[in-house]
């Protein structure tokens, strides 16, 4: 796997406006890492052009939203732990 | 799991159960780093983090009970969790020295998590690799 | 008196909903006419085939197709905000009537609260 | 004040201090409507409104005491507060008799705060004019 | 004081999705009451165009904004119970 | 190690926005930079005149005017925000640099953090 400048990740519905405010901050180079609330936006709005998509699988299968992933990467915990330490930094949105 | 490199987490917590998600994301992301091999330095619950650390929460059995599982947790792999002195005095989560201090008719800290400043925060973060934070969702 | 309880959360990432849920299930155990209208990332309540297992809750969809069940005389979704979290009928569980979230309707309640 | 044909009110308090305004606005409102010549049948805390009434909160001493101030507007009006069962044995907020229930270490509801079910909230709907809600803002 | 048909009581700042919501739903002889960081929408955005609108005294004052009213009307803790019961219902936003 | 603590919530409605700077004044007393950057409805914070006697809360201005004495080294604002919610340079109190709250400037810091 690369190696990403800052992994971003979003816990917040699409609704919510730290969700806007973490969107127009995407830089080329960056990722963003969507969890609990933050994977709606998988089903509602657009993906980010820049940078990799990742979304939280059990938080994906929680919310039934399985089948609109696009062109997102289901991820696990294990993998949020490793995507953590592949980024530069962190922001927690 | 290629690389074995072990590195160091330190993880706040700002969301609290029962009414955000954050609690159990991050559980979930420690459990898995403590499978990878990585240490956590400390859990530091900041702002509505600090309900976590009620000794005194009842959830219907039918719900994981969020504080014991953190509890148990910490106590397993030897973490210190760290509620923040001044969330939790405003928020009504003391232990006893602080009960004595300011004369409160009980305690509810749940063991193994303490009561410290933000200076824990400070350290935390000098000490780790990475500092996550786990907000309240919406 | 009829009342209208509105959840515009998502379900699981907050409490929210759930107590909302339980305040609409309380009016009906006490045979007050109560309705739910699900508005904004809300809707999501209403996806079909939820599976929370792997956060440690409990899926809210059992909870919900009890409504009827439990007395509560509606489930009401906001079309437009369905449209924008991509639900369509199929995708929704059954018993959900699509309305125009919009002050007319609100009129037809002589209460209308959130749970927070 | 021309009008004085007394009404009543139930006020639902949803966001907790410290973290909202919900209790301020609501304390606001309430004697407002006190001094009015209203009457106000209960206060129903809700969700994490029932931090409200911690007995163990202790904020700094220039910050106002909210849980405090609240137990003393009630009981000098004799109004009933009450504290969503459901909603306080998640969060930690327990009377004796749910502490013995549960075989919790401890209680700190504060006086003169109860812990009772929603239907004293559909109860305080009917016998009430108007009722309100606070909400955690944002 | 004349009575209103709905009595909307908004408390979330202007970027909050509750308060577009509450804005869309304002009909002809509502009102708005603005409390808490409701208040910021003297500042931010605009008025509706139906309805009467009033802003809770304390909260403008607390946030600075007074000079920025328009044609909200401020009121104290004693109008906010007057226009609750002036008005057929109220709803908490 | 630079910290950016980020403010998007204003204030006295929430206690979000104080305990974000008590972190930021918690990292300068370890001699750790920190700047705060305030953004969306945050800006309120950085209003004068500000009165909160009425709502028997502390006005914030006081706590923001001690800043550059603890150690705090930039008070930023985004730019667009400030228009947003009509903060012109005189509306503002004293000490406050107005930025584009974007990816370069993100950049400029090792670590970014809200307090919730």
């Amino acid at each position: 796997m690369s190696s990403f400048n800052t992994l971003h990740i979003l816990n917040k519905s699409p609704q919510h406006p730290r969700a806007a405010q973490c969107l127009a901050l995407l830089s080329e180079g960056d990722a963003l890492l969507l969890t609990e609330n933050g994977v709606l936006l998988l089903c509602a709005g657009s993906l980010p052009a820049m940078g990799k998509v990742f979304a939280l699988s059990p938080d994906v299968s929680a919310r039934g939203i399985g089948n609109t992933i696009g062109d997102a990467t289901l991820v696990e915990f294990g993998d949020m732990v490793a995507l953590s330490l592949q980024a530069q930094r962190v922001i927690s949105w | 799991m290629a690389d074995t490199s072990s590195e160091t987490f330190t993880l706040v917590i700002t969301g609290a159960p029962y009414s955000s998600q954050a609690p159990q994301t991050a559980l979930g992301f420690a459990r898995a780093a403590t499978d990878a091999g990585h240490r956590i330095a400390r859990i530091f619950l900041y702002g509505d983090g600090v309900h976590l650390a009620s000794a005194l929460s009842a959830p219907p059995s039918d719900e994981t009970h969020w504080p014991k599982e953190w509890a148990g947790f910490l106590e397993h792999h030897g973490i210190p969790g760290i509620a923040c002195i001044a969330s939790a005095l405003r928020r009504g989560l003391v232990n006893e020295t602080e009960q004595k201090r300011y004369a409160l008719p009980g305690s509810n800290l749940l063991h193994p998590f303490e009561i410290a400043g933000l200076g824990e925060w400070v350290e935390g973060r000098m000490m780790s690799t990475r500092t996550l934070y786990f907000h309240a969702g919406g | 008196m009829s009342t209208l309880i509105m959840i515009d959360q998502p379900p699981y990432g907050t409490w929210n909903g759930r107590e909302a849920l339980d305040m609409a299930f309380s009016l009906a155990a006490f045979d007050q006419s109560a309705s739910l209208l699900f508005t904004g990332a809300g809707v999501i309540w209403l996806k079909r085939a939820q599976d929370a297992a792997g956060i440690a809750q409990k899926s809210v969809e059992k909870n919900l197709s009890a409504a009827p069940i439990f007395g509560i005389e509606a489930i009401l979704a906001d079309r437009s905000a369905c449209q924008r979290y991509g639900l369509d009928e199929a995708s929704l569980i059954t018993g959900v009537t699509l309305v125009d979230a919009n002050g007319a309707l609100l009129d037809q309640y002589n209460h209308t609260a959130f749970a927070g």
